[in-house]
């Protein structure tokens, strides 16, 4: 069996297939996780004037492998009176469930995990379950400040997952298919960013709000809840929430640049998949400005926001696209 | 794909969910015992639906009912644990209180 | 894939019965979502994709996390009541699953063989069953009213 | 062709109930009445247009999209216009705007403003949409959206209890119209395969006579509730309770003139069948009659007119009955002017009075004489003296009637439009006559509330000129005036009918204090006072012989207990002869009965624990119980 035969074979088997894009995917993010983990600092370095990581390898590059160490070789504490399984396996849960997520994310129109018809709906399927894993951790941590955390963080998601959904029915609305490679290749002529303003402006939000990035991370905040539902954790089981988060935060910014910029449509002169990537960690950066730049909003602005603004802006914005494309007008996508 | 294992199933779930509900005295076990045997109509609705999608569609209208009826349940069990703080379906048995 | 789902059908039963043995209540809660995960893999590999991804999203992420947050506010110990009438139970439920498991071992026509695409359900929910599909919508819209109506505060 | 935009009519009005009901309090009260005069005016306006259009031109129009696919059946929604319902159009949303610009004022005080202009709005747009209808399902949609806002709008004020039990009496009752006239529709559907009007007047003739006949009853019986018929009446004197731009509104223009225009509109289904008509006719003049008697003695202001609405309507549906069909609808529209006029009246002396008893009442003459003498002319026309609008209508259908040359009809109506004057000219001089010396009220009423009634009077006073057109221009031509002596005749009736009350109640020449000693007048003002009882036995009946447990209670006392009793007399007998044999034989075995009656009742009590949890398991068992019996009998 030659490699060429071997490749078909997997790729003929949606189970090994799906298996190998999931790994492939966890490598990628890993190592994007990392990067993006300096990224990010840098970038706040820049935004607040001061330097950043700088002492580990060219401009701090290898600051993620320094922390990467210290985390592997970190004592793997478990609080003794906690629920101890559900405790160990939360990250596991977490990290799964978004890896999966991540198995259907096309990269370029050939290199796509999984190409499943029900595509995008599976992906908010798998969002979904992220809430339970976070329960897990704040209950088996048994401290009242993960408690809380892990509650605010699955109020938040249980709003925010509506108008997510409902601003992603939009475009699929506009496309007429579930399956994110036909979004993209919908995009040809006009990213969708330009056609459905109401719905990315909603999308934004919503994504920011599901990744539980700053100004919505309620559920982590440092001054009242010490760090939020994974404060118990330590060692290679804190990097895997740590990581679980980052998943989160680029599948978020994957779906904006897939759902309204074309995803891998380029400009020519790289291949699709640079371009992706490109325009991937473009999107992580903006979503990581806010961060850095908006103050914290309270729980109850948050929940307010996600229930009397975004929901009906949704709404709003799935019955106009829905007039619309009854009408016609997107015909030519 | 054989129908038995399927069958199997959704017999088993059929059977844990009635002894839970027979059996179980927590009114959220309850839901779930029935949630339970809800998913085993499921099974079955959505595994011998061969010729048509009408199984299908009819397992997802059941989804949206049992929503609904958790919903519902579960907002009854807070409103209890509110008034009586200890929840024992054996205890909940007047109409109204 | 038929070893698969054996397994899965499996997983899905032993989790099923530990939701009903648990006596820790947010254990069974995670078991319940656990064979309802299972049972969303069984719909896929009889082509229901568009019924496994909503088992998954509606089950899981949203009736789940429902339980979990309900046993959270009313067992803060987690502990469930003991049951009662076991081993009638069981003869019970035993002798009515002989009684259905005995004609349906017979059984042995094929299943799946249809596609459960997003498009196919969706016409099927807006042509033949679109009735209980618009009064499903009203249960939903009423359930809803009624879950806020009953779990309100009275002195608000 | 201003026909084509006859569906825009209930539209603006249905957004103005949304409106209305969605802000309802952050709207501000002049604004919601503001809102929903203007939309009435928009829909009067274009009914205008439509009217004359069709009066000129003579044209039907058609329109109609499709609505629903069911099984092979494609249903229809449309709307028709012919010079029926552009008549009805004009007549509703003619009295609805008045009545509009009437309650802008009435309800000024009303807290609840957005609400109470929302529901009518929604009242005359559904009734507007039932006008328009194509076919028998949309009509009857609006049909009970005319229901639901009576019942919403007589509960105006549900803070009252007779309000709110009037309010639901009237929904109940009219129910039971509403389920025959579904069931009607529905047995239609099934033999015709369509809910079009054109589709099911084409094929009607094609099904069997029994078929047909149960079909048309079922139909009138769906009438005979909305329109308040005998038997089912008895909800329109109870519905006084709401505000009375509402009354005006139900008895004018809405909710009972729905019934006569269903069967206006299965006028060419009711041709067909002779024996259906009769049976139409029959209730229709016996309504007349019992409304017109009961009218006679009541007290309420409101109440006489709603008895005075009873026997009008039952006019129209005789006239149908006659197949006098121009004539009902004649009479319709002067019934909407004069009685819309007379409820807005009634609404004028109640907020200057406060007052509802009539007898209390008198010499608002003196209030100026604006109301006064629209009123009069209103009275006037309800009591059929020439040359009004009543008189050329109830002529019309006495034409109808004699063509139909049954004379029993023809004394029978002549009897109820001799009463009609009686009772009317009672309420006219009770209230305005100045030698009541009364005192009266010191609220006066503004220029909105006297407009309408004054605009209505015109109306009422000219609506005569136009009979002969008006019979011309309607799809039935009814022959004139083959009987002049008896249109005479029963015209000297009726003024002997108007010049008694006069000297009864005006000029109190006869003493009616007098009449009432005679015994058989005592009894005769009993009976209409109570409205021959209809009502007091229908609770009775409907209430309390049909409730189990009274009459199993009475079968317990009667029956029960008698036995018991008599076993007790037997058991002393005994006992008087033999004491020790009656203490181990008859009580043990009474107490052995009771004992053992006790002990299964304690087992079967077991069973009933009130948990959901316990009944499962019992079905649980019962399944397998059906199971087993399965198996064994090789199931």
């Amino acid at each position: 069996m030659n490699l060429v035969e071997l490749f078909n074979y997997i790729r003929s088997d949606p189970l090994l297939w799906g298996i190998i894009a999931a790994t492939v995917f966890l490598v990628y993010v890993f190592s994007i996780g990392g990067l993006s983990i300096w990224i990010e600092r840098k970038w706040a370095g820049l935004l607040q004037s001061r330097l950043g990581p700088t002492r580990v390898g060219p401009f701090g590059i290898l600051q993620f492998v320094a922390d990467l160490i210290k985390l592997v070789s970190k004592e793997d504490f478990v609080p003794p009176d906690g629920d101890k399984k559900v405790f160990k396996l939360a990250p596991i849960v977490l990290v799964s469930t978004l890896i999966a997520a991540g198995s259907i994310i096309p990269f370029s129109p050939s290199l796509i995990g999984s190409n499943v018809n029900v595509g995008i709906l599976f992906l908010i399927a798998m969002f979904s379950i992220s809430p339970i894993a976070v329960f897990m951790a704040g209950w088996g941590s048994n401290n009242k400040f993960s408690l809380l955390g892990a509650l605010r963080n699955i109020g938040q998601m249980l709003s925010f997952e509506i108008p997510l959904s409902l601003s992603i029915v939009a475009v699929v609305v506009m496309v007429g298919s579930l399956r994110i490679k036909e979004i993209v290749q919908a995009q040809d002529q006009i990213w969708f960013f330009a056609l459905q303003p109401l719905g990315f402006v909603v999308f934004l939000l919503a994504i920011h709000a599901e990744a539980g990035r700053t100004p919505f991370d309620m559920q982590e905040s440092e001054q009242e809840l010490m760090g939020g539902w994974n404060v118990e954790y330590s060692g290679m089981r804190f990097g895997l929430t740590m990581v679980g988060e980052y998943i989160h935060l680029i599948l978020g910014s994957m779906l904006v640049v897939l759902l309204y910029f074309g995803g891998w449509k380029s400009f020519g002169f790289l291949p699709p998949v640079i371009w992706f990537i490109i325009k991937t960690n473009i999107a992580l950066v903006i979503l990581m400005w806010s961060r850095w730049a908006i103050p914290r909003f309270r729980i109850d602005q948050i929940i307010d926001i996600g229930w009397k603004y975004l929901l009906p802006l949704s709404i709003l914005n799935l019955l106009i696209t829905g007039a619309l494309v009854s009408m016609g007008w997107f015909s030519w996508i | 794909m054989i129908a038995f294992h399927f069958l199997i199933t959704s017999i088993g779930l059929v059977l844990i969910g009635l002894y839970g509900v027979i059996t179980l005295r927590h009114p959220i076990k309850i839901l779930m015992s029935i949630e339970l045997i809800l998913n085993a109509a499921n099974i079955n609705l959505v595994a011998f639906s061969t010729e048509n999608l009408i199984g299908q569609g009819f397992a997802s209208l059941v989804i949206a009912i049992s929503a609904a009826e958790v919903c519902v349940g579960l907002a009854i069990v807070y409103n209890l644990y509110r008034l009586k703080k200890d929840i024992d379906v054996m205890e909940v048995n007047a109409l109204k209180w | 894939m038929q070893s698969l789902m054996l397994i899965i059908s499996f997983l899905v039963l032993i989790s099923a019965l530990m939701v009903i043995l648990s006596e820790d209540m947010v254990h069974s809660a995670l078991f319940l979502i656990f064979s309802f995960g299972g049972v969303g893999a069984l719909f896929l590999s009889v082509g229901a994709q568009f019924l496994g991804a909503i088992q998954i999203l509606i089950y899981t992420g949203a009736v789940g996390v429902m339980m979990l947050l309900m046993i959270y506010f009313t067992s803060k110990e987690g502990k469930s009541i003991k049951r009662e009438g076991k081993y009638s139970g069981i003869v019970l439920v035993g002798l009515l699953g002989f009684l259905i498991l005995y004609p349906s071992i017979s059984i042995t026509r094929e299943v799946g063989g249809t596609k459960g695409l997003t498009q196919n359900i969706g016409r099927l929910l807006f042509s033949d069953l679109l009735i209980p599909f618009e009064v499903i919508s009203i249960v939903l819209l009423s359930a809803i009213i009624g879950a806020t109506y009953i779990i309100r505060r009275e002195d608000h | 062709m201003v026909m084509e935009y006859a569906w825009l009519i209930p539209v603006p009005l249905f957004i103005v109930f949304g409106i209305n009901i969605l802000l309802n309090k952050r709207l501000k009260n002049r604004t919601s009445g503001y809102l929903a005069t203007g939309a009435v005016a928009f829909s009067f306006i274009l009914s205008t247009l439509i009217f004359i259009s069709s009066l000129l031109t003579g044209s039907k129009f058609h329109g109609s999209v499709t609505w629903f696919q069911l099984g092979e059946h494609v249903i229809k929604a449309g709307y028709l216009i012919d010079p029926v319902s552009s008549l009805m159009l004009l007549v509703v949303s003619l009295v609805s705007f008045l009545v509009f610009i009437y309650s802008l004022e009435f309800m000024e005080d009303d807290r609840s403003k957005p609400r109470f202009f929302g529901e009518l709005a929604l009242f005359s747009g559904s009734m507007t949409g039932l006008v328009l209808a194509d076919n028998f399902l949309l009509m009857f949609i609006f049909w009970e959206l005319v229901g639901l806002c009576s019942y919403l709008l007589i509960g105006f004020w549900m803070e009252k209890s007779e309000a709110a039990s009037g309010s639901k009496k009237a929904f109940l009752i009219t129910r039971i119209g509403d389920i025959l006239m579904l069931s009607g529709i529905m047995l239609m559907f099934t033999q015709i395969g369509s809910f079009g009007f054109e589709e099911t007047f084409n094929s009607f003739g094609q099904l069997s006579g029994d078929l047909q006949t149960i079909t048309l009853l079922l139909l009138f019986g769906g009438a005979v509730g909305k329109s308040a018929q005998l038997p089912l009446q008895v909800w329109i004197p109870d519905a006084m309770v709401g505000p009375t731009p509402v009354s005006a509104l139900i008895h004018a223009a809405t909710m009972v003139k729905a019934g006569v225009y269903l069967l206006a509109r299965i006028s060419p289904l009711l041709s067909s069948s002779p024996l259906v008509t009769s049976i139409i006719a029959y209730f229709g003049i016996l309504t007349a009659l019992f409304g017109a008697y009961s009218a006679l003695t009541q007290k309420d202001i409101k109440e006489i007119l709603a008895y005075s609405t009873i026997s009008h309507i039952g006019f129209m549906v005789f006239a149908i009955g006659v197949m006098g069909y121009s004539a009902s609808l004649f009479h319709l529209f002067n019934h909407s002017a004069f009685k819309a006029l007379l409820f807005l009246a009634a609404g004028v002396v109640i907020t200057e009075t406060g007052k509802h008893d009539i007898t209390k009442m008198g010499n608002f003459w003196k209030r100026g004489k604006l109301v006064p003498i629209a009123t009069l002319i209103g009275c006037l026309s309800l009591a059929g003296i020439p040359p009004l609008g009543g008189w050329f209508s109830k002529e019309m259908i006495l034409t109808a009637t004699m063509q139909g040359g049954n004379y029993i009809l023809v004394s029978l109506f002549i009897l109820a439009s001799f009463l009609s004057p009686i009772y009317i000219f009672r309420w006219y001089s009770l209230i305005f006559s100045t030698n009541r010396r009364k005192k009266v009220g010191d609220k006066s009423s503004g220029y909105l509330m006297v407009l309408p009634i004054v605009a209505l009077a015109t109306i009422a006073g000219l609506a005569g000129l136009f009979n002969s057109s008006f019979n011309e221009w309607m799809p039935w031509s009814l022959h004139h005036g083959s009987h002049a002596i008896l249109a005479i005749g029963s015209t000297l009736v009726v003024l002997t009918g108007f010049t008694l009350a006069i000297l009864i109640y005006h000029l109190k020449l006869i003493d009616i204090n007098r009449i009432k000693e005679n015994t058989l007048f005592e009894i005769l003002h009993k009976f209409s006072f109570n409205a021959l009882y209809i009502d007091d036995s229908y609770t009775k009946l409907g209430f309390k012989a049909f409730s189990f447990s009274i009459l199993a209670s009475k079968f317990d006392d009667k029956y029960v207990d008698g036995v018991i009793n008599a076993f007790g007399a037997f058991g002393r007998k005994v006992s008087s002869k033999s004491k020790s044999f009656d203490d181990i034989g008859i009580d043990g075995v009474v107490n052995g009965v009771a004992d053992s009656i006790k002990f299964s009742s304690s087992l079967a009590r077991k069973i009933q624990t009130g948990l959901v949890r316990d009944y499962s398991l019992w079905i649980l068992i019962g399944t397998i119980t059906i199971l087993i019996i399965l198996k064994i009998s090789g199931g």
